[in-house]
């Protein structure tokens, strides 16, 4: 018996529902005080075609998925057919044999199958898509769900919807219970959850605590175009924004995306834009002008599986390199990475302030694993924000001649006027400019420019987020990683610790400028480095190499097929190197 | 501060870069007695510009002015607009950038009706790459890159702006400077987006459409009997007939701005203290609970 | 070889992804239809298509397909054409990828008239990214990210075509098949840049514009008394005035393609053997020493 | 006096014809035997403001620019005003004094002046611009011109104005020799050039030699935007393709321009685009989709000194990075950069053949410094090009079902169809897909398809171009260097070893995949390495350092104000290390 930790899987059709469903049993594990992750497996379609929908809960926050599915809610043949390899021994599949049945060659033996006609009962009851609640009040029923928080949250979710929908759905719960315990009082499923305190927590995904930093971080401005996964970012600010006295501009395209939050903060408002793979790429060549104009804009990155239409819903870290060094010419620029939830808030406000106080664009990078999962999180504390709007000039007046846009300066950051300011009227060109702005090709002012602008990278390194070290600081066995990553690596130490071996963990959350003196300590007195990254060609393990140089210490962990990392799979590899005899304890 | 200036005061020291008798000279004075005329200060005027010979003209206009990348002025111009309303957003740039590159955005902007103008300075040719074809270079024109003639039939950058929803469409002349201040400021007062149009020579590589081409292949509207610029039908026609360039306000009509339909605030975004801000942030996080 | 092909012979053998019920399904039948009853055979079919729901149409038609990035349909197709006159080109995609992201290819692929059809998809929202506005979406179309009602004018794509010089301009509604069968067949082989505009309802997201509300919105060109697809104006007038949306071959002209201008040989260049080129490559290099 | 090697520089006001001269005197150096390296300093305006072309004479090809400037020839004051602190001690000016004089602060004393009313002189001759053709005069009177080629090449520009002109300028040219002989008899420029043997020799641009490639290459379809230094490609093949039955496509944009790029080469036809910094940027999403679709095409980047508009006219290599690191997801690709006009016709020609054989984009990096500069250099011989289009399958037929598009092979490259061939229907998608080209997101396809696709650059290993090794094979002290800068860096290693000390130089020619094994192998016994690179972050440099890692022997040689290397530069550094006693002779 596995106590309080789970991973159910809902599996079906894009567009059955299942979502919905999803939401919901997060919600119920949370409320009945665990910690919940969840990841959604969905095909770039709206309607039909397999897709998934983990809901992972523990005791412990801030870890992602598990070794293995738990509990696998099958709506079709295909979901287990395509899932059944991922099960862990000892788990259970609910299958809906309305339709199909499970073919031999499919079954496995170490898991216990509960067959049910979930379409049938749903459509006895006068509305097929009740299946859905009814497979919850059957879920709940074997993985030990608080029946009180089930009639809740589902009441909650249906409530605008009138009472008799309210009505159906209750009867469609009790419909599952029930028929768990006359059909299957003689198998339990080997589960059963503990409901402790939930406590002042919130459950929130990845894109929505981006799109909240953002407003409180005091973003007034942002402009973007649709793209999956970063379209929740657009449509929260949509929402949100006017309120607050800003605005959202959905562009013709990412080119005018860029431009106009190059413009609007240009005018002296906080501005961003969110994209995907695609849509960053066609941002490259204005994210240079922003670098050239020492123009503060925040540009959010959620990354996805390319290259180019690639996999669109599905994970992947392989952007990284473009962030960094996409464009032409050489710019300062800042990117940061939040391996949590919590972190994606509050890495999104240090964007902003890093943005403004150093005149450069800052890349808030994420990725589909992390920015469209949920993960259950203390509240945030939004008095703590600090806004540093570092040399804005935004009331007053300069004295036009003396005042200098691009002024030379010790920390190579010049005051910045904006339009409305008496006297601070300038050119701001994408050419070379002297400090005054006007456009010259004289060779030494050129030299000096550069080195004003790259400058900042220097400047900054105080004020840039630190890495976290996870799991015992002095350890052999270091891991680096960031990003959706944190989860998996973090309960990969915390395991691996628990089986006798000592690792610690690197979690990188500014990844540029490359915290070259982060890696270097990290790898005093390291035997083996692993870096664990969800791409083909170790981009992080690149920059790592061209600090450290090519040393036999570093072991790559990589996976590329679109889907985030199970703990095992980091275990695994670390554990054939240090040789451990005894297997870590598999949760 | 709020004295009446003069075009001077909209002057910059910089020199400009243009070759001797660039049509665009005669734009850039327009424009600079338009804003005295209008009264404007340069303090309030956000000049955003394309890349281009024509691009270079917001470095001789005394303002907060933008020399963005290649095609993309009306973006930038559009945000700085709604990022605070009490400037005068003016946007410009050559025909290539406006209507190459920049097609798009032009077309959406047209459609947005954000309140701003755009000058396109058109001299049918990419001039600051020597005299390759552009979009509105005449079928047949020779250039580096075509050799055997230009073979795209011209590009009439009005009539899109037309069929996209303009509300505002102007053409002038830069040799015709009163025309120009006067249309130039009635785009700049228009509420919406004013698209004014400029025949701009290149003298240094457009030696089909010169000074002379145009005295001969103009045609003012605003005195040809009865066109009142107030139908869109008899706008395509004249924008689309054969024979002379019409010239002057060609049409204008009034429509809800971007700022209207999406309820934009009289008070500028760029001044809003964001360290206080007017809704609850608290309320928000509560949903998530 | 050359027999001639049933409408199945145009299918593959890959599921589509589509909703059941969507728009698409209509203009992929009709298109089927088109090429059997044109002749044609699908090694010489060349088919584009942009990134969206609409643009997944390229992997259901047996033929070259080619499925590319958002809003670059165009480009590819015109090359292609360019590269194999022989071939059969059409490009697809929907009103996101046309109008929006790829505005500016479309005036400029329209300017240009190569010998090719465009078949817009138009269901006045983004399908694949889940119901946000689209450039053709109506004034006020709530979605995702307009809570408050997209604030934007809609695009009339067919006017713009108009405006740009487009040679062919037809406007079809998924359920109703025959003519749109005739249409394609028409734009295909029209010689010049022909564009089919297809009203293709979003039965999951857009609740405005169901096949119920076209019904009772389209109005037939073709039997509108006198209406003939030669006049300019009144095409332009027939596609602008209030009131019913007009489907029909809106308009039609001949004139020169971009083939015609460039002196494109008749032998595909793909079809070029080019270890044995046709003109001297020494005399090019003697002009150096 | 200094042996058949100066360096002449025009200087004046753009537009005023001093390119039409610099063309003029670079012909006439190489018609008197001695080679030639030419390059155009202009700005970003089209008449007016200070340009000059150089003109560098030697006994040795494949040069690039001196230490210093020998012969000034400046229409005004800005010209020596500029320039004047670059002349080599002993050199001279050729200074138009009609309507300036030069101040004293500006003179030195250890340069030799020549004062010569040119523009009043030419206005008596009836037309000002013959100033050019006077001060031609002048020059060759001063440096040693052959007088019958002046004359030759003279009457070879002007001959199509018809004899009038002729004689004008032949008279100018007289003009400016009696002015010489007249006035400055007691004054000999301390210059004298040998004439040797012109032989069978070209002189030609980067830019031209990149086109010519092509022609020759059998590149039969070219789309372009105009940019700065690229422009030329697209003005040469607009010229010359159609006479091949090829054609040439002004685009809308850049993203038009490669997109119709793919499409040609999808259709089967060898096409290329070319541009710049700001339209490489905006190409990044569609080499992803080239890419992903394997599909080959041509990429050439004639760079420029960036950020953003940057210095369009001017040179750097700071888009190296870029080519090798933009765009979501991983994609393989090549870049090769010729290091001589010579090797741009060369590694053209091998750029289609590898974009065909391994079906991947492939790009021709090279910089202002190269591509719009001249150079000298033996004829090409065409008829030994090979072509090579690997997998392709342009005739005959293919069954359809059992023909795979992205069939998974050994060398991971699979036979290519083009529209057209019986039975090759399949769907090119931008998506991940299987072999047969349907779209699927199956992660164990997803994972192979990665593997596949990038597995060809280990294929291709063998076909790649290698680097040039100059100078001494064992040498202590290596260089690495590219592009533009072999020309001053071979120059360093042949003068370093005339002074006795030994160096090596890796001149890389494939820059991805990065070559790592010839960078380590010439580690190996190196005491110092440097890097000699145009920008400010040292990309060369990085790469390297993640091959070696952070070795001490690393020397970073960097320049970013956006003229080319001279020698000087790049021998400085390297004395000072290698610690030599003797001043390594200046020529
Ligand atoms: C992305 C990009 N592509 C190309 C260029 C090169 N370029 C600079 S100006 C210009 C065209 C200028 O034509 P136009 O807009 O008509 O301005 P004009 O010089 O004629 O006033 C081009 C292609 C660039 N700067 N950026
Ligand atoms: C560069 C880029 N930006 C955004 C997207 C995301 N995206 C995919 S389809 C689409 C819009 C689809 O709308 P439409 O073209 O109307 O096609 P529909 O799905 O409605 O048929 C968008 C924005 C993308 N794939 N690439
Ligand atoms: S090249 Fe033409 S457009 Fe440019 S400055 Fe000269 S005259 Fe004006
Ligand atoms: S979402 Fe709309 S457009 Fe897309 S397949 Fe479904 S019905 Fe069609
Ligand atoms: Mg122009
Ligand atoms: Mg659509």
């Amino acid at each position: 018996m596995i106590l309080n930790s789970v991973e159910v899987m809902f599996g079906g059709q894009a567009g059955d529902g299942s979502l919905t469903t999803g939401d919901l049993i997060a919600g119920v594990f949370k409320r009945m005080g665990l910690e919940v992750y969840t990841y959604k497996d969905f095909p770039s379609r709206i309607r039909g075609g397999h897709t998934n929908y983990v809901i992972r809960a523990s005791e412990n926050h801030d870890y992602g998925m598990a070794d293995a599915v738990d509990a696998l809610v099958a709506f079709d043949l295909e979901a287990v057919e395509t899932h059944i390899a991922e099960m862990r021994p000892g788990g259970f599949v609910v299958f809906d044999n309305t339709d199909e049945a499970i073919p031999d060659n499919v079954r496995r033996d170490d898991v216990t199958w509960y067959e049910i006609p979930l379409a049938k009962i749903a459509k006895e009851m006068g509305l097929e898509l009740i299946r859905n609640t009814i497979s919850l009040g059957v879920l709940g029923a074997l993985v030990g769900m608080d029946p009180e928080i089930v009639r809740h949250d589902v009441r909650g979710v249906y409530q605008r919807k009138g009472e008799k929908v309210v009505d159906l759905n209750m009867r469609a719960i009790e419909a599952g219970e029930n028929y768990v315990r006359e059909h299957f009082a003689d198998r339990p499923s080997g589960y059963g959850l503990t409901k402790g305190i939930d406590g002042d927590r919130l459950i929130m995904m990845g894109n929505d605590a981006i799109a909240y930093g953002a407003l409180v971080a005091g973003c007034r401005f942002m402009a973007g175009y649709p793209i999956t996964p970063a379209t929740d970012i657009l449509e929260w600010m949509s929402k949100q924004l006017p309120a607050f006295g800003g605005v959202v501009v959905q562009a013709e395209d990412e080119l005018a995306a860029i431009t106009m939050t190059l413009g609007a903060a240009f005018a002296g408002v906080r501005a961003m834009t969110a994209t995907s793979g695609p849509g960053q790429a066609l941002m490259t060549e204005a994210i240079g002008l922003a670098g050239v104009l020492e123009i503060p804009v925040v540009v959010v990155e959620c990354a996805r599986a390319g290259p180019s239409t690639g996999m669109p819903t599905k994970t992947e870290q392989s952007n990284l390199n473009h962030l960094i060094y996409s464009g032409h010419g050489e710019i300062p620029r800042v990117i940061l990475a939040p391996g949590t939830v919590g972190e994606s808030f509050e890495l999104t406000t240090t964007a902003f302030n890093l943005a403004e106080k150093y005149q450069l664009p800052v890349f808030l990078l994420t990725e589909q694993a992390l920015c469209q999962s949920k993960a259950t999180l203390p509240p945030f504390d939004v008095d703590a924000v600090q806004i540093d709007r570092g040399k804005l000039i935004d009331s007053g007046e300069v004295v036009f001649g003396e005042y200098k846009r691009f002024a030379f300066t010790d920390d190579n950051v010049s005051p910045r006027v904006i339009p409305g300011i008496p006297g601070g009227m300038h050119l701001a060109p994408g050419s070379e400019h002297n400090d005054g702005g006007v456009i010259t090709e004289n060779a030494a002012n050129r030299a000096r420019m550069m080195e004003k602008r790259m400058g900042k990278l220097v400047s900054m390194r105080d004020d840039l987020p630190r890495a976290v070290l996870h799991g015992v600081a002095d350890a052999d066995i270091g891991i680096v990683g960031y990003g959706a990553n944190t989860g998996p690596i973090a309960e990969a130490v915390d395991r691996l610790a628990r089986a006798g071996v000592l690792t610690r963990f690197l979690q990188l959350r500014t990844l540029w400028p490359f915290p070259e003196d982060e890696i270097k300590t990290f790898f005093g007195g390291a035997q083996h480095v692993f870096v664990v990254e969800n791409n083909y060609t170790g981009q992080l393990e690149r920059l790592i190499r061209a600090v450290v140089g090519p040393v036999d210490a570093l072991q790559s962990v990589r996976k590329y097929n679109g889907q985030p990392f199970r703990p095992i799979e980091i275990i695994e590899p670390i554990r054939r190197i240090a040789a451990v005899g005894t297997p870590v304890e598999v949760i | 501060m709020t004295a009446t200036l003069t075009p001077k005061d909209f002057a910059t020291a910089t020199p400009s870069w243009w070759c001797p008798g660039c049509g665009d000279f005669g734009v850039l004075s327009a424009l600079k007695q338009a804003m005295a005329e209008l009264g404007k200060q340069p303090k309030d005027v956000a000049f955003i510009s394309g890349i281009g010979c024509s691009g270079k003209i917001s470095g001789y206009l005394h303002s907060y002015a933008f020399h963005g990348v290649h095609g993309r002025a009306l973006p930038v111009a559009t945000a700085v607009k709604l990022a605070n309303r009490d400037l005068t957003v003016i946007a410009a740039g050559g025909d290539g950038d406006g209507y190459a590159i920049g097609a798009g955005h032009f077309v959406h902007a047209v459609r947005r009706n954000t309140d701003m103008t755009y000058i396109v300075m058109d001299n049918q040719t990419y001039g600051l790459t020597k005299g390759q074809s552009s979009p509105t270079s005449a079928t047949g024109y020779v250039a580096s890159v075509s050799p055997d003639g230009n073979p795209d039939t011209p590009l009439n950058g009005l009539a899109l702006a037309l069929a996209a929803g303009a509300s505002f469409i102007a053409r002038g002349f830069s040799a015709q400077p009163k025309q120009m201040v006067a249309m130039i400021k009635a785009a700049v007062e228009h509420r919406g987006f004013a698209i004014v149009e400029v025949m701009s020579p290149c003298v240094t590589y457009n030696k089909i459409n010169t000074y002379a081409w145009f005295k001969d292949n103009v045609e003012d509207l605003t005195v040809r009997d009865g066109y009142a610029p107030n139908d869109r039908l008899a706008a395509f026609e004249a924008l689309t007939r054969d024979g002379d360039i019409p010239l002057g306000i060609i049409y204008k009509e009034d429509r809800p701005t971007f700022e209207d339909r999406t309820g934009l605030p009289e008070m500028p975004i760029a001044r809003l203290d964001i360290r206080r801000p007017t809704a609850d942030y608290a309320a928000i996080q509560a949903a998530y609970r």
